[in-house]
């Protein structure tokens, strides 16, 4: 009985295999790009080729950040407003990347499909948004990805500072621990980017140069403060001495600056990111520092990019590598804390 | 009544015990003079504390039969406003208290929205609380404004998370008391009686004239509440609001509660037993940490200790009272009966 | 030419005490067979046996002249044995021809004909002229139709024998009739029908044969002509005991009329009852199964609403709320013990407990001693075994249960207690007990309604037994001696001699006419 | 006309209405690549709904889907990066492994006898924490590749703009009613859930019944997974995350009573295709995503709450044409 309607589901999923084996099937990009060129939609491939006029041209853009709702991506769009709010022509458009790469797909197939004339996208997952980031591209809509980019070539990338923020940091503590001693690091989520990142970055750093000082352990926080909280108490608990403690962002570098305080013991914590709420905690000495990124430069960096890449109407067709924009590594201690002036803080 | 079974109900059911027992006992040969310590205990009571609180609250609607998948969202919901209530009026402690009334009632206000849809359409709640999670961390977007709000200040609001008392966290000591209160409300008031009782048998309740519709109402509310009181303490645990918090945590309380030996038919489960279940969970992922297990195979051990919780609970329950075949959540709704 | 059915010398007994003693039963081919007895006889476990739920002690059972063996419900199919259970066992979301043909499909690679079921199952019911269709989904069908479904069910299955446990008993009289004629095509058909019922006329009117059990006997099989209405419940009761358990001289008590129900309608149920039950009082509800008797206490009591008429409760209308009417002193023991009487799970101290917080609390919080103290006294007070407060009423005895269900109610100062079905599936040392707490109950004021099938229980109880009958009620019998026969009698719509009071005047010992009731 | 037929005209009522509202008030909301991208967005959902509606149509619950289409997702990619094994195969694998997940639940419902939501929500952690022990890793550390492998890219292609999950999807809906309608299956699993007691009587096992619905639920999640990496040529550690929810819903809006025995496969389409309108219609308004959570929120809570409203409803008047009927038929009264 069973077997027969397996078998049967089988003849459907067979009748489909045929279908794709038959010829006449194409991937997204493919479908795309010819949709682009040649049949139906020839007005938009020319204007793709000469691009469109910046400031009276209706244009239409679109930023799909990871998950909407932390500081970054709060800060990222509000640099990309400020800097398209002085074009009367320019549509902006905030979307929620719900952290899930299913989500992202859809919505950029969305975006797609409504003919945007530029989409920001900060990938949840490198390798899962290249399809449609190449879709995109076939379709003449040039792709610009904030921190976190897709794993093909794709119209510019303004790249977070991630592995050289690992490796600032990694020098940092070097230094001050005169190359020797004891470190933990709280990570991201398994398998974010981002944090592989990071991470890589940092432990480079400390093969070559400091090679004395021992990582003593890793775990992951999760991005979340209060995980990072637990896992610092952890940390507290089986290790006697701890010099410094690199988190993968600020927030977990929050939670773990509570832990060492509740512990009372004198630890360099650092995060990645530079959130305002964080430079509050290095002034109050709770944080030993971070690298400051000014995420609505960033942004505006993603903003202006898109409108040059519409106004030359050059998308990845025109490229053999992704340009990239980096953003540069601040690294902000109690020292230097005052050249983050306020308008700076996000 | 000899002592025996009273021991008993403390710890909830035995063979719970003797998990705990073991995987403790078991972290204390591999991690000697680190696992077993008053230090490390607290640490592990300080990450379960969040959802603890909430188990408190949410045993209620588990004991009807029913249950409640957007206690993570009112949680961030209520965060959220009650941060931005103090950010918005001056960081006053005045702020503190109105702020977190508010934030208390928000979530009481949703548990009363669900236990009113719950018993007036006799939707399944599973499905109600899981829609209405959209809607009310769509609330706490707008709160938020999609952004982090920290809120360092005043110290009276760090306290609620932050906060030591007699050396130890001041949350556990919230989780500890909501545990107290619903383990006297279960065990002590006509209202927990009556949950037991409708958990049940709603319509023997009814024609022994207890107000089963109430009773559902307010356990809802008080899911509601332990909820919301549980995300303001997370807010000022980090010291900050955001939109997303909480995000998950109905996953972690329902698997307190059934590992707590919450039945999820209804009428079968302590408080007790839910708190050890939190706190079996967070025993395992801390001792996990300590021995340092890689994160990404925490998931696997967690979830084959979930597992033998689960399916001796199941047999223990299948010998206890024979076939429980239907599903437990779904009410049957009653059919035009021939 | 051989019996179709013959069970020869039937025994079978449950833990020692028996239940059929060397019992006989026959049917013919193509022969409406009456089984008839008092609850307890042993018809049901004769059946039970028959279609393979029990095992048989000793006796033979022989189909068409061959013994036979009967270990499961499959084989009474095989050989053609249909059933048509009282609680129907249809599913509601199928059609008609899918619940015919659920189990036996016609289907080849595991895809049902329907094409074929359906002329099958529609040829079925053009040939017994039923009024339903193949394709009618089951839910929207009435109970009647529902019955004729399960008909087809068995007809399907090449049944040469039909067993109809109380087919009637949630049918109109017009419905009625259509069943009867169904059964009347089946005889015609040569499909033989085995007819359980209390319901005399129908018996009367259906029947070829009757057999009659009393306490495991065959008592004696009739032949159509011998079927005289007074002489079957003559012989089911049987006359020594029909003596020995004759009531107690009725009578109407002068105490101050405590519950007042004046022309309770509610649409499709019952209709125009109205009785009046004094302080103090034991007044029985006697009636068949589907009389409407349960249907009204509900609705006195406040469990469900009712279309029109009036209740007063001490010359005060009564709320239609529960929790007010406990407030008033009312008490409610239902008849489906096990879904609505007590919650399983909890210890017998709590389900005492449950109907009593408004004196076992203060502010809400339990007085956890005198919960205590209140399970342990009702536990000694009723003698429930064994006798720990602590233990889950759902681990207990029947017996037992209903105590703990008694317990909630006889733990608050009750002035009226209904009470319905007070021993179905309970042992006779737990009956009697029962019994026991109920007239003390009455001795101290309490007025008791005490709906029951079981003659005996009303005729010892009782001091007025109300008759009830197709929704209304038949007669009432408020004074001198009556045996069950008359009470029988009067359920089945015949009136003796017994009756008194506003009853119709049905001709005695003849089977008065359909809606011949007081209307 | 039959309650079947009059719930069916409901959903796709609510769907048409649902679809014109947007139609007007959004602009390019019924353009072909739109239509069709809908179609693609709800087509994951629904392969996987058609299984849980069986299983919701026996009165039980599969919360584990998610979870396996992410672990069978992951289990694909590694074969295809790290070992190269030919897509067709790996396809078979997937489908192998999503239905080995299937029997799992089947085993521990209907043998260990752990009622359908504890079940199910265990295996969900088991089938999400074998994510983490099959992720792809790099000097130990996971890291998400591209599978550049053609033969599995292509499922993630079109037909003249017709995406292939698309048309697999409608063919298993078409399968999947049949099997419901036209199989003894499909009425054993009617009945087992209308009524398991009578079904039991009837002489079906209703344990097969249902542990073959989860087997199929599995089956259906193996292939959803196949398109899943077809799509964005990855597996993400967290894949398929709270997808389960979104197919209950899609189920439940479909029609499908939790009570059992009630709804079909073309329901459950319909109620596929009204989440994606849904997802699609609510990104047109350039809405703030608070408003986009809440109108959707909103929208869910009120399609569930008129479905049990309804089902009631149609429960309360059957009974009274029954007892109006059996009046009328008992005459004198």
């Amino acid at each position: 009985m069973k077997k027969k309607m397996m078998s049967l589901l089988m003849v459907g999923a067979m009748a489909v295999g045929m279908l794709a084996g038959c010829g006449g099937v194409k991937t997204d990009s493919e479908a795309a790009s010819e949709a682009a060129g040649g049949n139906g939609k020839a007005d938009t491939a020319t204007e793709a080729a000469t691009g469109k006029n910046a400031y009276s041209d209706e244009i239409k853009i679109g930023f799909l950040p990871n998950v909407i709702g932390d500081s970054c991506a709060a800060a990222w769009a509000e640099g990309m407003e400020s800097y398209l709010g002085n074009f009367s022509n320019v549509t902006f458009n905030v979307f929620d990347g719900k952290a899930s790469v299913d989500t992202e797909n859809t919505i950029m197939e969305q975006m797609i499909n409504e003919n945007y004339d530029a989409i920001i996208l900060q990938a949840t997952d490198a390798a899962g948004l290249a399809a449609s980031t190449d879709k995109a591209e076939a379709a003449g809509i040039p792709v610009i990805t904030c921190n976190l980019d897709a794993d093909t070539v794709h119209t510019g990338l303004v790249a977070g500072v991630d592995t050289e923020a690992g490796q600032q940091i990694a020098e940092r503590i070097g230094e001050s621990l005169g190359g020797k001693g004891k470190v933990v690091i709280i990570s991201a989520t398994p398998g974010a980017t981002k944090g592989e990142n990071i991470d890589k970055g940092f432990k480079e750093v400390l093969k070559e140069k400091y090679p004395d000082i021992e990582i003593l352990d890793e775990q992951s926080g999760e991005w979340l403060t209060e995980n990072a909280n637990t896992v610092m108490n952890d940390f507290l608990t089986k290790y006697q001495d701890i010099d410094a403690v690199l988190c993968h962002n600020d927030a977990m570098a929050e939670g773990a600056a509570e832990a060492a305080k509740a512990a009372n013991k004198e630890i360099q914590i650092w995060g990645v990111d530079g959130e305002s709420k964080m430079l509050d905690y290095i002034e109050q000495g709770l944080c030993t520092g971070t690298v400051y990124t000014d995420c609505q430069k960033q942004g505006a960096a993603c903003a202006q990019f898109c409108m040059y890449a519409i106004g030359s109407g050059i998308t990845a067709k025109n490229l053999s590598a992704t340009p990239v924009v980096k953003m540069a590594p601040i690294v902000v201690t109690k020292e230097n804390l005052s050249e983050i002036t306020e308008d700076m803080r996000w | 009544m000899d002592k025996k079974p009273d021991i008993r109900k403390i710890l909830g059911k035995s063979q719970r015990i003797w998990i705990l027992a073991a995987v403790m006992l078991v972290l204390t040969l591999l991690q000697p003079g680190v696992f077993l310590t008053g230090a490390n205990m607290k640490s592990i009571l300080l990450s379960i504390s969040v959802y603890g609180i909430m188990v408190c609250g949410t045993i209620f609607p588990i004991l009807l039969g029913g249950i409640d998948l957007s206690v993570g969202a009112v949680a961030a919901a209520a965060g959220a406003f009650t941060v931005t209530w103090i950010v918005d009026h001056g960081f006053t402690d005045g702020a503190v208290a109105v702020g977190v009334l508010g934030g208390l009632f928000l979530g009481a206000a949703v548990g009363m929205v669900h236990g009113v849809i719950v018993t007036q359409f006799s939707v399944p709640p599973f499905l109600i609380t899981l829609a209405t999670q959209n809607i009310v961390y769509g609330v706490a977007q707008l709160l938020t404004e999609n952004n982090v709000i920290a809120c360092m200040e005043p110290a009276s609001f760090a306290f609620l998370g932050g906060g030591r008392l007699l050396g130890v966290p001041f949350s556990i000591w919230i989780m500890m008391i909501m545990a107290v209160i619903s383990y006297i409300i279960l065990g002590k008031t006509v209202f927990g009686r009556n949950v037991y009782a409708v958990g049940g048998n709603a319509e023997a309740c009814r024609l022994s004239g207890v107000r089963s519709r109430l009773v559902i109402i307010m356990s809802y509310v008080a899911s509601g509440l332990t909820a919301a009181l549980s995300g303001i303490v997370l807010a000022s645990m980090n010291r900050q609001a955001i939109a997303k918090a909480a995000q998950g945590y109905d996953n972690y309380v329902l698997t307190a509660l059934v590992v707590g030996g919450a039945s999820l038919m209804g009428g079968e489960g302590s408080i007790q037993g839910a708190i050890w279940g939190a706190f079996l969970v967070g025993v395992i992922s801390n001792g996990l940490r300590l021995v340092g297990v890689a994160s990404d195979y925490h998931g696997v051990v967690k979830c084959v200790v979930i597992l033998a919780a689960v399916a001796l609970d199941a047999h223990v329950r299948y010998k206890k009272s024979g076939l429980q075949k239907t599903s437990p959540f779904f009410k049957k709704k009653e059919k035009a009966k021939a | 030419m051989p019996a179709l059915l013959e069970m020869k010398e039937i025994e079978k007994s449950f833990n020692g005490s028996p239940v059929l003693k060397k019992v006989n039963f026959s049917v013919e081919p193509g022969e409406v067979h009456a089984l008839m007895g008092e609850n307890g006889a042993g018809k049901s476990t004769l059946i039970k046996i028959l279609t393979g739920i029990y095992p048989k002690d000793g006796g033979q059972i022989y189909w068409n002249g061959e013994p036979v063996s009967v270990e499961h419900r499959k084989d009474a199919a095989s050989l053609g044995i249909g059933v048509i259970y009282q609680e129907l066992s249809l599913i509601p979301t199928l059609t008609v021809m899918q619940n015919v043909m659920l189990g036996k499909e016609q289907s080849k690679f595991g895809f049902v004909n329907a094409r074929k079921m359906k002329q099958k199952v529609a040829g079925l019911i053009e040939k017994y002229g039923f009024h339903v269709r193949a394709d009618e989904v089951v839910e929207t069908l009435t109970i009647a139709q529902r019955q004729t479904v399960e008909i087809l069910k068995a007809l399907s299955e090449e049944s040469r024998l039909i067993i109809m446990d109380e087919p009637t008993a949630s049918l109109s009289a017009k419905e009625s009739d259509a069943l009867f004629g169904i059964i009347e095509q089946l005889r015609r058909d040569g499909v033989s029908v085995i007819y359980i019922s209390h319901r005399l006329e129908e018996v009367y009117r259906l029947s070829d044969r009757l057999t009659v059990l009393r306490d495991g006997v065959t008592e004696a099989v009739l032949a159509k002509e011998q079927i005289i209405p007074a002489d079957v419940v003559r012989l089911m009761i049987g006359k020594e005991l029909s003596e020995a358990t004759a009531s107690n001289n009725l009578r109407t008590s002068d105490a101050p009329v405590r519950l007042k129900v004046g022309n309770l309608c509610k649409k499709g149920v019952f209709h125009d009852i109205s009785f009046e039950i004094h302080k103090g009082e034991i007044v029985g509800f006697a009636g068949l199964v589907g009389a409407g008797r349960t249907e009204v206490m509900r609705c006195i009591y406040g469990a469900d609403p009712y279309d029109s008429g009036t209740v007063e409760f001490e010359g005060k209308p009564l709320a239609k709320q529960i929790t007010k009417n406990i407030a008033n002193g009312f008490g409610f023991v239902p008849e489906d013990r096990r879904n609505q009487g007590f919650t399983p799970l909890l210890s017998i101290e709590k389900n005492v407990a449950l109907t009593n917080y408004d004196t076992l609390a203060a502010g809400g919080f339990v007085k956890a001693a005198a919960e205590k103290k209140l399970g342990v006294e009702m536990v000694g007070r009723l003698a429930i075994k064994p006798g720990d407060s602590q233990i889950p009423v759902g681990n207990l005895s029947g017996g037992n249960q209903q105590k703990a269900v008694l317990a909630k109610w006889l733990s608050r100062g009750l002035k009226l207690l209904i009470i319905d079905e007070p021993t179905a599936g309970i042992d006779i040392g737990a009956k009697d007990e029962i019994y026991k707490i109920l007239e003390n109950l009455a001795e101290n004021g309490t007025s008791v309604i005490m709906v029951s099938s079981d003659l005996q229980e009303l005729l010892r109880v009782s001091q007025r037994i109300v008759v009830m009958r197709k929704g209304e009620i038949f007669t009432e019998f408020a004074s001198g001696r009556i045996t069950q026969e008359d009470v029988l009698m009067a359920e089945s719509g015949i009136l003796t001699s017994g009756a008194k009071g506003g009853a119709p005047q049905g001709e005695a010992g003849t089977v008065a006419k359909e809606g011949g009731t007081n209307g | 006309m039959r309650q079947e037929n009059m719930r069916r005209l409901i959903s796709v009522a609510s769907l048409v209405i649902l679809a014109l509202v947007f139609g007007f008030t959004s602009n390019g909301f019924f353009t072909a690549t739109n239509i069709l991208s809908i179609l693609r967005e709800c087509a994951i959902t629904g392969i996987i709904a058609i299984g849980v509606s069986f299983v919701i149509i026996t009165a039980g619950i599969d919360l584990s889907t998610g979870a396996i289409v992410g672990f069978v997702s992951m289990l694909c990619a590694n074969l295809l990066y790290n070992y190269a094994l030919p897509a067709g195969l790996v396809m078979f694998i997937s489908v192998l492994a999503g239905t080995v997940c299937g029997v799992l639940n089947g085993f521990v419902v209907t043998k260990l006898r752990v009622p359908e939501f504890i079940a199910t929500l265990s295996t969900q952690y088991l089938f999400r924490s074998l994510v983490f022990v099959f992720a792809i890793r790099e000097m130990g550390v996971i890291t998400n590749k591209k599978i550049t492998d053609p033969g599995i890219l292509i499922m993630g292609g079109s037909v003249n703009g017709v995406y292939l999950v698309t048309i697999t999807f409608f063919a298993l809906a078409v399968i999947g009613q049949v099997i419901l309608k036209k199989t003894k299956l499909g009425t054993y699993i009617y009945a087992t859930g209308a009524n398991r007691k009578s079904a039991d009587l009837s002489g079906i096992n209703t344990d097969n019944v249902r542990w073959a619905v989860f087997i199929i639920t599995g089956f259906l999640c193996g292939i959803a997974s196949i398109f899943e990496i077809g799509r964005i040529g990855s597996a993400t550690t967290d894949l398929g995350t709270g997808l389960e929810f979104e197919v209950i819903a899609a189920v439940v809006i479909g029609g499908c009573a939790f009570s059992g025995g009630r709804g079909d496969i073309f329901g459950t389409a319909v109620g596929a295709i009204f989440m994606a309108v849904l997802q699609n219609g609510i990104l047109k308004y350039n809405l703030p995503t608070a408003a986009q959570l809440i109108i959707k929120g909103v929208v869910i809570v009120a399609m569930i709450v008129f479905d049990s409203v309804y089902n009631q409803y149609m429960q309360k008047r059957i009974h009274q044409k029954a007892s109006e009927e059996a009046q009328a038929a008992g005459g004198e009264a």
